[in-house]
């Protein structure tokens, strides 16, 4: 499966800042993010880049960051 | 990959999978995995065609669909076959856009509702043809802009749920994202319950509705803080709200989506009026028998 | 190839040959109707009617507007050797290697040209910067008849807008020529 | 069901989800559910279905003609045309037979006219449940489940291309099967009706009659008088109208001198007339030696096709026989004086 | 609009209301309104419309074949296919002379592929809006008028048979009135279609490929090259389907070896291959002389009609002339690696 | 004659003319008889087929019509036509049967009000699909015998005219032909109001509710009076009860027809515990908005 | 216009008991019957026998009798 | 000819032609699908199986169940010299004129028997009164028969309703032969 869409920007957490509240999973449209033992994944594999995890994290510990 | 591993399994549990053709931020895929992860993997989701096809074919439980005008029509076929098979373990969804459930196939919704099928009919309400391009559909709300209302829609959207309330079935639900407990409660409730059930969602769109990808989730909240989509359900003809925030204004809401940019003050004002007197006798009738 | 940016980007195109007194012809090719969707359109200048109307197997140049759809369409639709790719890439032109000799490789950072003009956006709206790459690229329209085509498209300031993509597009595309 | 368009929706996804099903319409109903007729064939379900024939509005009433069933001649299914009530029961049961053969899978229509068959009563022998049991084994869909455990469908066609041919080699291979089912109908039960094309009183003739349904009942009786009073005409029932029995009828044309096509249908601005015609015409082009071809419309729009009208079909064939040219190539019999119609 | 079944029924019921109606649809939507597209022709109503060619699901995506609107060859509706955008354009203001030609008073369809001729766009000049008026009177309609000062309808047709030969007589004549229309067009615009048919480079050659649609234009680029590597094989273009221009078809095949047929669309199980092959041989069926007649399947489920693919037929169609007999009667071109095909 | 030359200019002035098909009995004519008293000849009726076409085929104002899955779209059609040559003075009316109207063509019906089309749609209710012999629609009763629910219908009537209310049109009213001044008075206010107007009309049907033709007003009266077809408008969304009798046991109503023959004491408890409920929510709501 | 059905009863006026009410017309489902200065008339080429208007009198003033 | 008790009526008289051993065919030919529409039903009996399934234009017998049909359909169905009419019809046989010479007329007030038996009705019901009246008038199908055919149609109380009708048909009928 390959990804069909252009992603400009993807998301980065800071794991730091992270206070563990799993909002970015329970909001992310594809399922891409994930509040693990290892703190936050994201699945670049099919992480549309839309920043919804940004725009949902209530501490700002996800911030989208310019593809290569 | 480690991390590929631990997603693959995270997917079959909430049953997706990723990859799907919805735009980005498509508040579509992201009902799904609310939805699935409350119905569970015993589910058989009847349904194809427009943008919300692009997220069912991503599912990883049964599905099959044919196109735009066929709804709720299947999957009474298909609930049909079931009870036949005594497969009364299985839930039978049947899914459609707003333009296919409130539109060209409202006749076979309003049927199905009127036999009491056996089935849960969702309607992915982006509030307008999004996948042939942004046409206006009796569901578009009032003053929306779309590539056939340039100028703003001038009928009010059509309240699908308050209608099918009226024939009489044993469920019907308004869900947000922006809520998911409420959103799973209610699925699971509705699969509880034998006959017609009703949930309707309204799919945040941010490439028709014009906003930020990002915001989807917002402004899926603040349709519902606005009251501009009010979260309820009519359990046998009673009406119970399942959030009662206290009312922000429309404006803000309007403000964040391109498709109301050109929505002059006075038509906000009686947006804002009309939501008033909306929210009023939702209130009123809350624990109220509605339906005659 | 791209989303339906390209398909406005290619009738801007189409239109800016028409201006110069040339035949043009734009086919494109959805994968979905829905917008957001990968397309291909297909673009035919000529100096007499065009007829065909068949897609492109053998196009004499290709141009990509995203990044992620370079390897894909580039092998896909066939360019063939001695021919010009025009690729929204942030390396340097003579680093790409598409498989078959070319002519021509342009590439340029459509997508920063695009933040930076219109902000950021999870689809980056390239196809304006795109076509000012192009015109440097092929030489097959003028920029200014590009301008006219986008500002008949857009009037007002999103033409405007727009016609500086176009033109910080042709300044900014890096040219290798075999 | 609140209209058609739902109902073959619904008797389609019950056939995926491992029902056999079986549904029936006509007309404006057949018409109504145009799009969802499409579906069975192009998804291999083997739904079966009776056209109940009318004429569709608003050229047509409550009777029948054959323009509603032959407007799916495109679509994929296969459609065999019955000439009574016996054979209508006899030919539902074949189909689910053929419709559920794993060298097929695809759906089939048992057409037949409104009134003129679907409303008249004939002493009708309905077979056994048992031995129905027997002939048609339980159903069950290799390439689909919807069960949760199991659930397997045919992937997307990428090739639609060669999705297509796939029908239409099912098309092909279908012929055989019809044949195949119908004599082992018959074998067991009985009654059996020689396949796809059935030649009535054809020994020795020099022209036939070709007709489809409830007409075939009474061309049989004219025909029967014509031959007692020495006239070398037979008939020939077409029964299996898709698939097309294209080679059956090459073959038959080596035998025959003239064929009058009887259309009960019309295909306005056409090349020539009728339907059948015109698919016949296609089936023979390719020979050398080709029979003369006259074609009749008639029983337009429900009226009854009477015995004074096949009289007059059959003496314009002979006629082209004895004269060995055909004066006039489509005559729409119905607006002839030959006493009255109803 | 929430559907084109209401679409459609609104349109027919505003041109018995006086006024001059335009709609346009494709595949699933024209198979949706199947029962309201009957309508017009029974009803004589003079609606011009789109059909956007695209393929009906679920053997087709988004992109054309002609199934959609060849499924209405029966219904009464006058069919006209373009080749590209400006020809849609000219035709469209072709049709309403047609349709609303008192002796015609049928519906007139605008056939052409979606995507490749829909959304490809190509320089099209657009006729002046003046002029337009002047060659389109206002619009009356002589048998209905649903005001309650004049109301008069036709009367309720008792006698169906004679309604509808009166169809297929409006049909005969729009032959004549198609061209007649498209000459008087061409003299004041500048641009024509020569009517029914169009042969293009045809002088002195053996055999014919016909192509109907967006391909035509394609295949002008083939033949032209052929020609001049000095093969005799022309092009004619069937923009007429409905009425068939059965006479010319005649009068051509005199002057023809061997025809080949182009059918971008699938008839499963029929007689022999796609729809325009089966009309083409009903028409020459009573000659005597006929040319061998090859059939190709190409463009289904809305692929691309390469050049390769136009180039290949052609050469099937030089062979069978030089052989003298026909090798494969009905070929899927699309099946066989002719390069990449999209 | 004399005689024929009174009812001749009789006809002329209520628009009918003698001679229709339906049986003796039929609610109907007298249903259009009615109607067009009040609506006068400036109008079109757009409709056919089923057991209404028998009668409108008799009207003597312009009518023109398709099949049973023609409703309302043909009359949008007539309704754009007027508009554009500027007749204003012209009522466009739509009629169907309850098959129609409220089954195969509900989709139509329902997009043609969310438009708010300038029209009236009418539906003449026999409760079942007549024209054809008697078979259930989504508007036949619950417990009603026809020949496609032996035993009696399981599902309740749709109701119809709150569901259409609650797509928010102009006007929505229920007549009965035992009300003549009332049937008259809601259609005269529907042809002065702009925007969809509904017209609910139960036609009594002896042929297929198994009763005298004789009894045709008789049943038509104890169906309001009983309070099973209660008469109401519902203007700009506000209710309004237009007869309030004293309400009758529903067994008088039920017991004259031949399709309730079979109903159980227990059963027609429930009807009328049903109808009960519904009277005290009428009443309850008269004077209130109900669309919400 | 030929009468397409039956009518086995028509209905017959005693117009001394009759009061003028019109109720016989407002119910006539086929506008047959009419209340007229000479009384209430039908207009039997059309009347299907219903027995509606009987059955609405107030008075009993109509009574279907037997057709020939 | 009748309403819709004229399909009913015929289909028992196949029926009891069946039980004798008899090929019969019933093809109705409706006005409108409504009941109490108009209704021309044609029945062909034969002692061999019967094919065709065209209408009859010249009739061995007409039955018309509504008197006020008599001089419509009798003359539009071309009942032939030699022919039979059974009609419900209050007159005498021999009164009956219907412009062929008949070899037998048979007349019965059905609808006097009809409102004796069930009561006045708007449509009364005929049919079976009139099918005794056939028995007697035709002899082609006995009374006996015809009462299986009834009872199996009609089980209890209606059945014994409708065999007396039937009975009394038979009885009551008055024939008159050429
Ligand atoms: C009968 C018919 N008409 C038109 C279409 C084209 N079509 C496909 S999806 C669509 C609109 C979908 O709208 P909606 O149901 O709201 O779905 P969305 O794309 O917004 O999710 C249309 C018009 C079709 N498939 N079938
Ligand atoms: C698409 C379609 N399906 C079926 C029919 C056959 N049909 C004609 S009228 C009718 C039912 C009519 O019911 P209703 O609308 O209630 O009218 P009524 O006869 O009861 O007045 C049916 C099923 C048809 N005309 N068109
Ligand atoms: S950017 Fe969007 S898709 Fe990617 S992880 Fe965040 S929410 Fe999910
Ligand atoms: S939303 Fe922010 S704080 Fe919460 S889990 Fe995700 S990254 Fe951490
Ligand atoms: S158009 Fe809107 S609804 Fe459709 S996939 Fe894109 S975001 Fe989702
Ligand atoms: S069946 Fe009923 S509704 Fe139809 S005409 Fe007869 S009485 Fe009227
Ligand atoms: S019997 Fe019926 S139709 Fe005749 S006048 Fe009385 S009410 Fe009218
Ligand atoms: S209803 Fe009776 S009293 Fe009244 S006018 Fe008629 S006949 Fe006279
Ligand atoms: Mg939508
Ligand atoms: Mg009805």
């Amino acid at each position: 499966m390959s990804i069909q869409f252009v992603r400009a920007f993807r998301p980065e957490v800071d794991n730091e800042r992270c206070i563990r509240c799993g909002l970015c999973q329970t909001f992310c449209p594809e399922g891409t993010a994930l509040l693990t033992e290892r703190g936050v994944l994201f699945d670049l594999r099919f992480c549309k880049g839309c920043g919804i995890c940004t725009n949902e994290c209530p501490v700002e510990a996800i911030r989208m960051v310019r593809e290569e | 990959m480690e991390t590929d591993r631990i997603f693959d399994e995270y997917y079959e549990k909430s049953l997706i999978q990723g990859g799907n053709l919805c735009c980005p931020g498509c508040g579509g895929p992201l009902f799904w995995r609310m939805a699935l992860e409350a119905l569970g993997p015993k589910t058989i989701v009847f349904g194809d065609g427009p943008c919300a096809m692009c997220a069912i074919r991503f599912l990883r439980v049964p599905t099959f669909g044919f196109h735009f005008s066929f709804v709720a029509d299947g999957a009474t076929g298909i609930s049909a076959a079931l009870e036949m098979k005594g497969r009364d373990d299985i839930t039978v969804v049947s899914s459609g856009g707003d333009g296919a459930v409130g539109d060209i196939s409202f006749n076979k919704v309003s049927a199905a509702a009127e036999r009491n099928e056996n089935l849960i009919q969702i309607c992915v309400d982006n509030e307008a043809y999004m996948n042939t391009g942004i046409q206006k559909s009796g569901l578009t709300p009032f003053g929306a802009w779309t590539t056939t209302t340039p100028l703003g829609k001038e009928s009010p959207k059509k309240n699908l749920p308050f209608i099918i309330a009226q024939h009489g079935v044993p469920y019907v639900a308004t869900v947000s994202i922006s809520h998911p407990a409420d959103l799973k409660g209610k699925l699971r409730r509705a699969k509880e319950i034998r006959g017609f059930k009703y949930i309707h969602f309204v799919s945040p769109c941010p490439t028709g509705w014009r906003f930020h990808p990002s915001k989807t989730v917002e402004v899926a909240r603040l349709s519902v803080e606005t009251w501009i989509w009010p979260l309820y359900e009519i359990v046998d003809g009673t009406l119970r709200l399942t959030s009662k925030p206290k009312p922000k204004p429309v404006e803000e809401y309007l403000k964040l989506q391109g498709r109301f940019r050109n929505l002059s003050p006075d038509v906000i004002k009686l947006i804002q009026s009309n939501i008033d007197g909306k929210r009023e006798r939702l209130l009123e009738n809350d624990g109220e028998r509605i339906v005659f | 190839m791209g989303g339906q940016g390209a398909v406005l980007g290619t009738l801007l195109l189409a239109e800016a040959a028409f201006r110069e007194g040339k035949w043009a012809q734009k086919i494109p090719v959805y994968g979905g109707m829905r917008r957001g969707g990968a397309v291909t359109v297909f673009l035919r200048i000529d100096e007499k009617p065009i007829r065909r109307s068949c897609g492109i197997y053998e196009p004499d140049a290709i141009v990509v507007l995203d990044p992620a759809l370079i390897k894909v369409e580039a092998t896909r639709t066939g360019l063939r050797k001695g021919g010009i790719a025009v690729l929204n890439y942030r390396g340097k032109p003579e680093e790409v290697n598409l498989g078959v000799e070319l002519s021509k490789v342009a590439t340029i950072d459509a997508t920063a040209i695009s933040t930076d003009l219109f902000g950021p956006r999870a689809i980056p709206i390239t196809n304006t910067v795109m076509l000012g790459a192009v015109s440097r690229a092929t030489r097959w329209v003028k920029l200014e008849s590009l301008y006219e085509a986008i500002r008949r498209q857009f009037p007002g300031r999103i033409g405007e807008l727009n016609v500086e993509a176009c033109e910080r597009g042709y300044e900014s595309v890096e040219v290798w020529e075999a | 069901m609140e209209g058609e368009h739902t109902a073959m929706a619904a008797a389609a996804a019950a056939s995926a989800a491992g029902a056999r099903v079986f549904t029936a319409s006509a007309a404006q109903g057949i018409v109504y559910m145009e799009e969802a007729l499409w579906m069975p064939p192009g998804r291999r379900l083997p739904v079966v279905m009776c056209m109940v024939n009318r004429a569709i509005a608003p050229l047509g009433g409550l009777r029948p003609d054959h323009n509603d069933s032959l407007l799916q001649r495109d679509t994929g299914w296969i459609q065999l045309y019955c000439e009574n009530s016996q054979e209508v029961l006899d030919t539902v049961v074949q189909a689910y037979r053929i419709a559920e053969d794993r060298r097929i899978y695809l759906p089939v229509a048992v057409c037949y006219e409104g009134y003129f068959v679907s409303a008249t009563a004939i002493p009708t022998a309905a077979p056994d449940q048992g031995e129905v049991d027997d002939f048609l084994p339980p159903y069950k869909h290799e390439l689909y489940s919807l069960y949760p455990e199991d659930y397997h469908r045919p992937p997307f066609p990428m090739n639609i291309a060669k999705a297509r041919y796939e029908v239409q080699q099912a098309m092909e291979r279908a012929k055989g099967v019809i044949e195949e089912v119908d004599e082992e109908y018959a074998k067991r039960f009985g009654r059996g009706y020689d396949g796809l094309i059935e030649e009535y009183a054809c020994e020795d003739v020099e022209a036939v009659l070709i007709t489809m349904g409830s007409m075939t009942g009474t061309a049989r009786d004219v025909v029967d008088e014509l031959r007692g009073e020495g006239k070398p005409i037979g008939l020939v029932k077409l029964r299996g109208f898709r698939p097309f029995p294209t080679e059956e009828f090459r073959e038959m044309a080596m035998r025959y001198h003239v064929i009058g096509v009887v259309d009960r249908n019309t295909s306005f601005g056409s090349a020539g007339g009728g339907v059948v015609a015109m698919e016949l015409a296609r089936a023979l082009y390719p020979l050398d030696d080709r029979p003369l071809l006259l074609n009749f419309h008639v029983g337009l729009g429900g009226s009854d096709v009477t015995i004074n009208q096949i009289r007059y079909m059959a003496e314009r064939v002979l006629e082209a026989y004895e004269r060995g040219y055909v004066e006039k190539e489509v005559e729409w019999v119905e607006l002839l004086d030959l006493g009255e119609v109803m």
